[in-house]
């Protein structure tokens, strides 16, 4: 059997490519790709702790499940601004929205 | 942590359910990977694709077929698709190159690594305890089990989330349309 | 007894509610005549001489004679201020052989000077506030004469210190007169925080500031002994001493002594009868009258101090008395002699005894006979020499010479009085001063010749002084202008003056001094000591022939002499260079560099600091500026840096 | 299955704003007078806060096994941030009219789904739920910001707001995810009682939800949205960010931080007392060289989030209701703010603050009700901020503990440098001299009747002592 | 209603009334503050004849007139509690005179007199209401709002370079007030016993004496030091002569006359009552400070040119004798301490006032600009003599008062080391002379310097920028003569017959000290 800790550590090395991505990525859509990854190892970590350590309820189970609906809303929602920032900028880039500093 | 590396019985590392294990998780890592890493936008969301798609797989092995299925229709299905329409949408975006500074890059990599570093200490000092049930046919969880966890208002039973999410989605409906309407007006 | 009780509070609420009235509303009344305020402020202080008389003459004939010594009264003593129960601050009146003798000293003067300032200051701008200023130092001497208590002296000492302080600037507009109060004023108040500090080791040890208590004396020494001030010791001083001469201090400021002397020549800008009260007769003899009220403190118990008082009224004595040999100003040479005058009370006390047996008291006696004889003179003289500068319109003696003529009634009464300071008999001078080197040479024969000496240099300027403004040559000056006698109102109180001088040799009066004022109050039986007293005649002669030869006539004699010891010439003239020494202590390192500094460091410093604080703050604000990219990444990475190192802090916390 | 829906009743605030969504959202279809419609939902609206104060004691007590709780406490914070939302409207009603005409329908639905969000982040009594809320309350607000349509402030800061939100929320399901693992639950009574003999992972997993949490509240250094989002914000939408998101956000921590992590408050309190410090020290930092009003502010409610969370570190009933108690008088303070630069936004345009040179003499009233709310945001007495202020520190002093002075000391020393800008505002106001100031300008009564609620808040919130005292005696206090 | 909240209420109708009246009315709103003040003066007259028939009735409470009305209940426990002993009385009498004679003062105020006036009436209330407050968290409201009025009455109606200087004097008393507020926590929260209920009370609070030692060791130097920095004492003085250079006249004289007693006032009242342990322990080191303060101000004070720098720097000195007598903790320094206060609150006001009428016609207040003003302004000439004597100590006068009660008093120490202290602090009364005479003899005093007389009339010649100005001078008119002589005869009074006030104040430090020593 597949220890929990295994699943943690693919799960947490996701979270960081996640993370890294969110740094690096020069485009907001990149970005908003990054995002998915990190909540993909989110979903993870509760699946397989629901899985392997409290299995008598579906409590992370559950919430994985809502992650992915409230990760599909605010990615609507992030499209819809990036590109109403692309229709204002003509760009998408990161740099692109750099107005407002200081 | 240390104490599991040196618990592993090599030999019996390469039974089926290991073979999967690592097949997905190295395609989870090397495609995520690649979805940050790749310099075109749209190949960097095939990987994206690719590593939805084998977490899907990691829920199939963990055998919670609904989660998959939700993963694979909301997140491959639904926002991978925006997002490839976002990018189609947006005048070569698919087919620009990025480059990322290597200052940026070792940045970001560096604090990401000592994230990750740091992220497995506090792991290793806690000692997970695998229920008892885990490895139960109970395990599996069918589709009324699901369903009344998600209607019901007892403990560990959710419809006030259901109900409450429900509240979110529209509005992010209507957040997207007003969002998207403005451009009659420019 | 009664009356007088009843009478003494007029002495002081008269003056104070003269100056008062005159001071509020003598401008807006008389302004139209000021005259009138003079005669008011005079014929008030007419009455105040009139109770002082009454109030003398009863003590010392009818009242005050106890079984064997005079007592001393306390007429009233109000509660002023009490800070605790045992230091109480009265405000009362005393009296005692010094103070009724004093009381008519005050009087007579003041009413003497309130007469001739009629003339003298006649048609000036300010004439009512010189009247109301005038009452207010009347009322201030007079209260510090009669004080009860060591703080009734120090708040008196003050007020007649900014009364000095206000007659010296009365011309404000001439900056030298300006000048002149100020330094008098900073003078006299850097010594009475010496006196302030003094009493309040004092009232610290002891416990009080009555003097009664202070000064009580039995079984032949002070019972101050009795207090906890006995013995203590501080830096290897007993503290009795440094009290006692601290107190010293504060008098030796009013009084001019060295190294204090140095406001009084210049006050000389005052107006001339103002100079001659306050400069003259009795503010500056404060000092003397502050040392013999604590005189059994002294002499019992700061019996060193004593000492150093004497020596220190020697040096001052010779020393302003070689200067007044140099001075052209004849307010100056006045002024100088002033102070070698007060310096010889001084010498008088430090040599004098306590009881009254054996003449042992002999000093004290003729300090105060000196400060009475001195008060007299001196102030005749220096109403004179207001009348001779009325007329010529100069201080300096160059504008003068030959004016005996113009004014025979000056030219009298100031002979006279040069007499008596000269010490030439019968003048009053003569036995105050001869009785000085009596118990000067009995003490000590150092202070003897030294006080000798200064004898005859007080004879030999005075009468330079004389014969410059009386003999002579004559002076071509007075050929645009006639120098003219004085109107009657300026004679009078130079007649009166004058006569005191002369009369008080008398057979009543002589045994006076002895007789009444005593260390211990108990009277004796004086002898005169010949061989002294002509000692001091033929002194006294010889400094009025070298006079004579030298400025009888115009001659070149005096700058040949000058020419000979010009050093010390050049330096006398400048006053041996100790108002420079002050200057630059003053200008240069009090002002130029602790002031400087301190006002430097306070806004570069201290101040400066505080803007740092503030200017840090916004450096830093703009500084971190760029924190706040504006780039979306850097905020994120912002946030996992900052998770990062938040666990780890908390971690190992 | 046992379905209890009456439990639904016990949501009452909850229901009858779903009820105003409802009609808002049949409304906005029927009737096309931009104008009537906003009068109907500012009513619809006025009516559900008015039955807000009357649902505040009944009702009350948990819901949905412990996943729902409602109290005395959550009910008067959610009419707290009724009344905050309301005024907000009435501060909008100008804006609405003219610049955002066409989404008028949207700006209601989108502000009243926020507040709901918002309602479910303080009535949480379990993870998800709160999660759900926190989403509810951030993603429709990036849209609202968006509404913005001048210039391209509005898109950037609303990119700006969505990504980083998502990166934080990513941050801290996390963190929500490692503390299930390690305790097995997500409801906030059980992980209770699991949180004690903290690891290392305990105190990580706690860490990424402060931050979460952190970022709603804008505690530094998740803060740095802030600035940019309220910059390019519509001015009523900032308001309502920097109040009432802030403020639910504020209730729902400490009421997490007071039940879930109740029995290792150690633990947390350490990294309060940094982040406290460093947010207030920080906000006033970049606070003083603001020129454009609305980032002014935006940083100086970062720092103001800092004196609130004071009251969260107390953690005690004190704490508790010297937290809410802060909510409620900054929510009134800043609004008055808020209200003031976004009248004369709407009538000139001007934001920056030399614009306001010389405006007591063109404008005496709006400039005396600056003045106020800068004292009071200052912490001047007699005004409403004074006694806020006074009571956080007194509840965090109450420890008796060194530390906790040190902490209140700091605290105190940067209320100087708040003091300072607060004072620049009213320098530019009363003493600066302008060539040519702002017209005077003449408001609408919407927003006068608010600015004078705000205004009238301020000065007597602090004199009736019953406000606070109640508070404290509804606050439910700490572990329980 | 009780007499002493009556204050806070007459000033109340005062801010109302003014409020109402529309701005253009001037004087109107002027009478109104005439009247209101007149009122505010017989009040304290009448506080201060009954307070001395009640404790010559026999009343031997601490604080008479007391009252106390709960307000916060349960989660902090604050009182709406008045009440006034010797020390208050004489403080509220103090103020009194100063805001009568302020309002006469900013007679001539014609810029945004309204608001002007709504300030003062403002400042006036923190004043008050600190005065009577025997309510920690009531007294430090009041204090604070006595403070931030001088923010706008500077940066509004002051001069020169008012903005930095209002902006820093608000700065750094508030910084003052940010030490102070973490003192009143830990005085609060160690009010009581562990049961006993915690109170702001500050008689509950003396009396039950909770505060362990190392508290008090931590708290007192906060408190004490906060409200230092009002009482100007070394090294957080700066704000004081920036501060006062700026202010408006009326609005120094208010704020050194009487603001700046309440940082002595607290120090006393709350400082080193609550916490007498730890003040005996560290007395030594403010007496060091306040030692330091007393020279250092007054040699500033020589070398200053502008009058009102002279004047704040002197205020340093003079304040902080205040604190140096305070902390030597016996009654009779520390009833000069108060004498001290009342003193140079009247003394300094008058002199600002003074100040501000001549700086009001020449414009300029840079002693090497001016001089032989006696000539011109004799009424404000001598007036300033008066005071200048005052300042420097004249017997007669009431500086000379407070100064010997606090020499002795202070003198009174056991310990030589604060003995010799004193002796230091001594010099301060020649150094005050010189400096005040520096003036007197500059301006007052000497030849008309730049001063033209055309016919009878004087004008001040200035240049400016290559511009000449003719500024017409004159001598006081009405109200400045209300307000002059108004501050001397108070002076006078007290310091011609001080015992009955040196007596009610002593009085009620008797217990005080006790517990001190």
């Amino acid at each position: 059997m597949i220890p929990v800790e295994a699943y943690l550590v693919v799960s947490t090395l996701l979270f960081f490519i996640g993370v890294y991505g969110f740094l690096v990525r020069k485009n907001l859509i990149g970005i908003l790709m990054a995002v998915e990854l990190i909540l993909n190892a989110v979903n993870i970590n509760f699946v397989v702790f629901n899985r392997f350590l409290y299995p008598d309820h579906l409590e992370g189970y559950i919430y994985s499940l809502f992650v992915i609906v409230v990760a599909a809303a605010e990615t609507a929602i992030a499209i819809s601004i990036i590109i109403n920032v692309y229709r204002k900028l003509k760009d998408v880039r990161v740099d692109s929205i750099n107005e407002l500093k200081n | 942590m240390a104490e599991y590396l040196t618990s592993i019985d090599f030999a019996g590392l390469f039974t089926a359910d290991n073979i999967v294990f690592f097949i997905l998780s190295a395609v989870i890592l090397v495609c995520g990977f690649m979805s940050v890493a790749s310099t075109k936008l749209l190949r960097a969301a095939t990987y994206l694709f690719f590593t939805l798609f084998a977490v899907a797989g990691l829920y199939l092995t963990l055998s919670y077929e609904f989660i998959a299925a939700v993963q694979l229709s909301v997140y491959a299905g639904g926002i991978l698709v925006l997002l490839i329409f976002a990018i189609m949408l947006v005048k070569n975006l698919g087919t620009d190159t990025e480059t990322i500074s290597y200052v940026n890059k070792t940045i970001a990599g560096l604090s990401a690594l000592a994230g990750t570093v740091f992220a497995f200490i506090t792991m290793s000092k806690f000692r997970f305890i695998s229920s008892e049930g885990a490895n139960d046919a109970a395990a599996k969880v069918d589709m009324e089990m699901v369903g009344q966890t998600l209607m019901g208002t007892d403990r560990y039973q959710y419809l006030l989330a259901f109900e409450a999410v429900s509240i979110l989605l529209l509005a992010c409906i209507v957040g997207s349309i007003v969002i998207a309407t403005k451009s009659k007006e420019d | 007894m009664e009356t007088i009780t009843n009478l003494s509070p007029i002495i002081l609420a008269l003056p104070f509610l003269m100056f008062l009235f005159l001071g509020l509303c003598g401008n807006k009344l008389f302004k139209s005549n000021p005259n009138i305020a003079g005669w008011i402020g005079t014929a008030g202080l007419s009455v105040v001489a009139i109770v002082s008389y009454y109030i003398a003459i009863q003590y010392f004939w009818v009242e005050g004679k106890g079984a064997d010594a005079y007592q001393q009264f306390v007429l009233f003593n109000h509660e002023w201020l009490k800070m605790t129960d045992n230091l109480v601050i009265s405000i009362g009146f005393m009296l005692d052989p010094i103070s009724a003798m004093m009381l008519v000293v005050i009087s007579t003067v003041s009413l003497m000077v309130h007469i001739y300032s009629l003339g003298y200051m006649h048609g000036e701008e300010g004439f009512q506030r010189y009247y109301a200023v005038l009452s207010l130092f009347t009322f201030a001497m007079m209260g510090l004469v009669v004080a009860t208590n060591i703080f009734q002296m120090y708040i008196f000492w003050e007020l007649v210190g900014v009364s000095s302080f206000l007659l010296i600037s009365f011309y404000f507009i001439k900056p030298s007169a300006v000048a002149a109060a100020k330094k008098a004023f900073i003078v006299t108040r850097f010594a009475d925080m010496f006196f302030l500090i003094g009493i309040l080791i004092l009232s610290y040890y002891t416990n009080t500031f009555d003097f009664l208590k202070l000064t009580a004396v039995s079984d032949g020494h002070a019972t101050l002994v009795n207090t906890k001030m006995c013995g203590e010791m501080f830096m290897g001083l007993s503290v009795t001493s440094i009290a006692m001469f601290l107190i010293f201090l504060g008098g030796a400021g009013k009084s001019a002594m060295f190294p204090f002397h140095i406001w009084l020549p210049d006050a000389m800008e005052g107006p001339t009868p103002a100079s001659a009260l306050i400069h003259a007769a009795t503010m500056v003899v404060a000092g003397v009258f502050l040392v013999a009220r604590m005189f059994p403190v002294y002499f019992f118990e700061a019996h060193d101090v004593l000492t150093i008082i004497g020596y220190i009224g020697a040096f001052t004595s010779l020393f302003a008395a070689i200067i007044a040999c140099t001075q052209t100003d004849i307010k100056r040479v006045l002024a100088f002699s002033t102070i070698s005058q007060i310096a010889y009370m001084f010498v008088a006390l430090a040599v004098s005894g306590y009881t009254s047996e054996h003449e042992a008291c002999l000093g004290y006696t003729a300090s105060m006979w000196h400060l009475f004889t001195h008060a007299m003179f001196k102030a005749c003289l220096f109403l004179g020499a207001g009348c001779i500068i009325h007329a010529v319109h100069s201080n300096e003696m160059n504008a003068m010479g030959n004016l005996r003529k113009f004014m025979p009634i000056a030219h009298i009464t100031f002979l006279v009085s040069c007499l008596a300071i000269a010490g030439i008999p019968p003048f009053s001078g003569f036995f105050s001063k001869d009785e000085i080197l009596v118990a000067a040479f009995e003490h000590d024969k150092v202070l003897y010749a030294c006080q000798a000496f200064v004898a005859g240099l007080t004879a030999f300027y005075m009468f330079r002084l004389y014969f410059r403004i009386f003999w002579y040559s004559e002076n071509p000056a007075h050929a645009h202008h006639t120098p003219h006698e004085a109107p009657m109102n300026m004679n009078i109180p130079l007649i009166v003056l004058s006569v005191f001088t002369c009369f008080t040799w008398l057979d009543k009066v002589f045994p006076f001094f002895p007789e009444k004022i005593t260390a211990d109050r108990v009277g004796y039986e004086l002898e005169t000591n010949w061989i002294i007293a002509i000692a001091s005649i033929l002194v006294a002669v010889v400094g009025i022939a070298i006079a004579w030869v030298l400025y009888l006539k115009k001659n070149d004699k005096p700058d040949m002499i000058a020419g000979k010891l010009k050093c010390l010439y050049i330096s006398a003239s400048h006053r041996f260079y100790i108002d420079e020494i002050y200057l630059f202590i003053t200008r240069k390192i009090i002002f130029g560099g602790i002031c400087v500094a301190i006002a430097w460091f306070d806004r570069h410093i201290i101040d400066g600091f505080m803007n740092l604080l503030a200017w840090i703050s916004r450096e830093l604000s703009y500084d971190i500026r760029d924190v706040q990219s504006g780039n979306l990444q850097q905020y994120a990475w912002g946030f996992l840096v900052g998770v990062l190192a938040i666990a780890m802090f908390a971690i190992n916390y | 299955m046992d379905l209890d829906y009456s439990q639904f009743l016990s949501m009452s605030h909850e229901v009858s704003l779903v009820v105003v969504l409802i009609v808002l959202l049949l409304a906005d279809l029927l009737i096309k007078n931009k104008k009537a419609f906003q009068y109907l939902a500012i009513a619809a609206f006025a009516l559900h806060t008015v039955a807000g104060f009357y649902s505040y004691t009944d009702l009350a007590g948990d819901a949905f096994a412990g996943m729902y709780v409602s109290g005395a406490a959550q009910s008067f914070v959610k009419n707290i941030l009724n009344v905050g939302t309301l005024i907000v409207f009435f501060f909008s009603f100008e804006w609405n009219n003219n610049e955002n005409k066409s989404g008028v329908g949207e700006f209601f639905f989108l502000t009243l789904s926020t507040l709901i969000g918002m309602y479910f982040m303080v009535s949480a009594g379990d993870f998800l739920f709160f999660y759900i809320g926190l989403e509810t309350a951030s993603i429709p607000m990036a849209a609202l910001v968006a509404m913005n349509k001048k210039g391209t402030e509005g898109a950037e800061a609303a990119a700006k707001y969505i990504l980083t939100a998502s990166f934080s929320s990513g941050v801290m399901l996390f963190g929500i995810s490692l503390i299930y693992g390690a305790c097995g639950s997500l409801y906030f009574d059980e992980v209770q009682a699991a949180f004690t003999n903290i690891t290392a992972l305990h105190i990580f997993a706690l860490v990424c939800f402060i931050a979460g949490v952190g970022f709603k509240i804008s505690l530094v250094p998740f803060h740095f949205w802030t600035a940019d989002t309220y910059q390019g914000a519509p001015t009523g939408i900032t308001a309502y960010l920097s109040v009432i998101s802030k403020g639910a956000a504020v209730f729902a921590f400490m009421s997490i931080l007071y039940k879930a992590f109740a029995n290792e408050p150690d633990v947390w309190q350490n990294i309060l007392w940094w982040l406290i410090v460093i947010t207030i020290t920080i906000g006033n930092l970049f606070a003083i060289r603001q020129k454009n009003l609305k980032r002014f502010l935006a940083f100086s409610s970062i720092s103001q989030a800092g004196y609130i969370m004071l009251g969260v570190y107390a953690s005690s009933q004190t704490g508790m209701s010297s937290t809410i108690y802060y909510i409620l008088i900054y929510m009134f303070t800043n609004l008055a703010a808020f209200g003031i630069i976004s009248a004369i936004e709407n009538k000139t345009g001007k934001v920056g603050m030399d614009d306001y040179n010389g405006l007591y003499s063109t404008n005496p009233k709006l400039a005396f009700a600056m003045t106020l709310a800068m004292f009071s945001l200052g912490g001047i007495p007699p005004f409403a901020g004074f006694f806020s202020k006074f009571f956080i520190f007194a509840a965090v002093a109450s420890s008796k503990v060194y530390g906790d002075y040190v902490l209140v000391f700091l605290a105190l020393l940067n209320t100087i440098i708040s003091l300072y800008y607060y004072l620049l505002v009213v320098k530019a106001m009363f003493i600066n001299k302008s060539e040519s100031p702002i017209e005077t300008i003449k408001i609408d009564t919407m927003s006068r009747v608010a600015l004078l609620v705000c205004v009238v808040a301020i000065l007597v919130i602090g004199f009736i002592s019953s406000i606070y005292m109640n508070i404290y005696n509804i606050s439910d206090g700490f572990a329980n | 209603m009780n007499i002493l909240s009556a204050f806070v209420v007459v000033l109340l109708v005062m801010l109302v009334a003014v409020f109402l009246i529309p701005g253009e009315k001037k004087n109107a709103i002027r009478w109104t503050m005439a009247a209101g003040s007149m009122v505010i003066l017989g009040l304290a007259g009448y506080l201060v004849w009954d307070f001395l028939a009640q404790r010559e009735a026999g009343a031997t409470d601490k604080f008479l007139f007391a009252d106390s009305t709960v307000w916060y209940e349960g989660v902090i426990n604050i009182s709406y509690s008045v009440g006034v002993d010797g020390v208050s009385v004489a403080m509220i009498m103090l103020s009194a005179i100063v805001v009568i004679t302020g309002v006469f003062a900013s007679w001539a105020v014609e810029d945004k007199a309204k608001e002007y006036f709504l300030w003062f009436i403002m400042l006036s209330i923190g004043v008050f209401g600190f005065f009577i407050s025997v309510d920690l968290f009531t007294m430090f409201l009041f204090y604070e709002v006595a403070l931030i009025p001088m923010y706008l009455l500077i940066g509004v109606w002051g001069s020169g370079d008012k903005e930095y200087a209002a902006m820093k004097l608000t700065l750094m008393l508030m910084g003052g007030s940010a030490f102070l507020m973490v003192g009143i926590f830990g005085i609060y929260y160690f009010s009581a016993e562990d049961s006993g209920a915690l109170t702001f009370n500050l008689e509950e609070i003396a009396a039950n004496a909770a505060m362990p030692i190392e508290w008090q060791r931590r708290f007192f130097p906060l408190t004490f030091v906060g409200f230092g920095v009002l009482g100007a004492m070394f090294p957080f003085h700066t704000w004081s002569p920036d501060g006062h250079a700026s202010a408006p006249t009326a609005v120094s004289m208010l704020h050194a006359g009487v603001l700046m007693k309440l940082g002595g006032y607290g120090c006393f009242r709350v400082a080193m009552t609550l916490m007498p342990e730890a003040c005996k322990e560290q007395a030594w080191i403010f007496i060091v400070l306040t030692g330091i303060s007393v020279v250092y101000g007054a040699f500033s004070a020589c070398v200053q040119n502008d009058l009102k720098y002279i004047n704040a720097y002197s205020s340093v000195s003079h304040c902080g004798l205040v604190l140096f007598a305070l902390l030597m903790m016996n009654q009779t320094a520390m009833t000069g301490a108060i004498l001290q206060m009342l003193s140079h609150g009247l003394m300094t006001a008058l002199f600002f006032a003074l100040i501000g009428m001549i700086y009001g016609q020449t414009h300029t207040r840079d002693i090497r600009y001016l001089g032989g003003l006696m000539q011109v302004m004799p009424f404000l000439c001598v007036c300033y003599v008066i005071a200048g004597m005052a300042s420097l100590g004249l017997p007669g006068l009431s500086g000379f008062v407070a100064e010997m009660t606090i020499f002795v008093g202070s003198f009174a120490h056991e310990d030589l080391f604060h003995r010799v202290l004193v002796i230091g602090g001594c010099t301060s009364i020649v150094i005050t002379a010189v400096y005040i005479l520096r003036v007197v003899g500059k301006i007052l005093f000497g030849p008309l310097y730049k001063i033209e007389k055309v016919g009878d009339q004087y004008n001040y010649v200035s240049e400016h920028h290559g511009e000449v100005h003719h500024y017409p001078l004159r001598d006081a008119i009405w109200y400045e003569k209300i307000a002059t002589i108004g501050l001397i005869v108070s002076i006078a009074i007290i310091g011609l017959y001080p015992v009955w006030i040196s007596d009610m104040i002593s009085e009620s430090l008797e217990a005080v000290a006790a517990m001190l020593n």
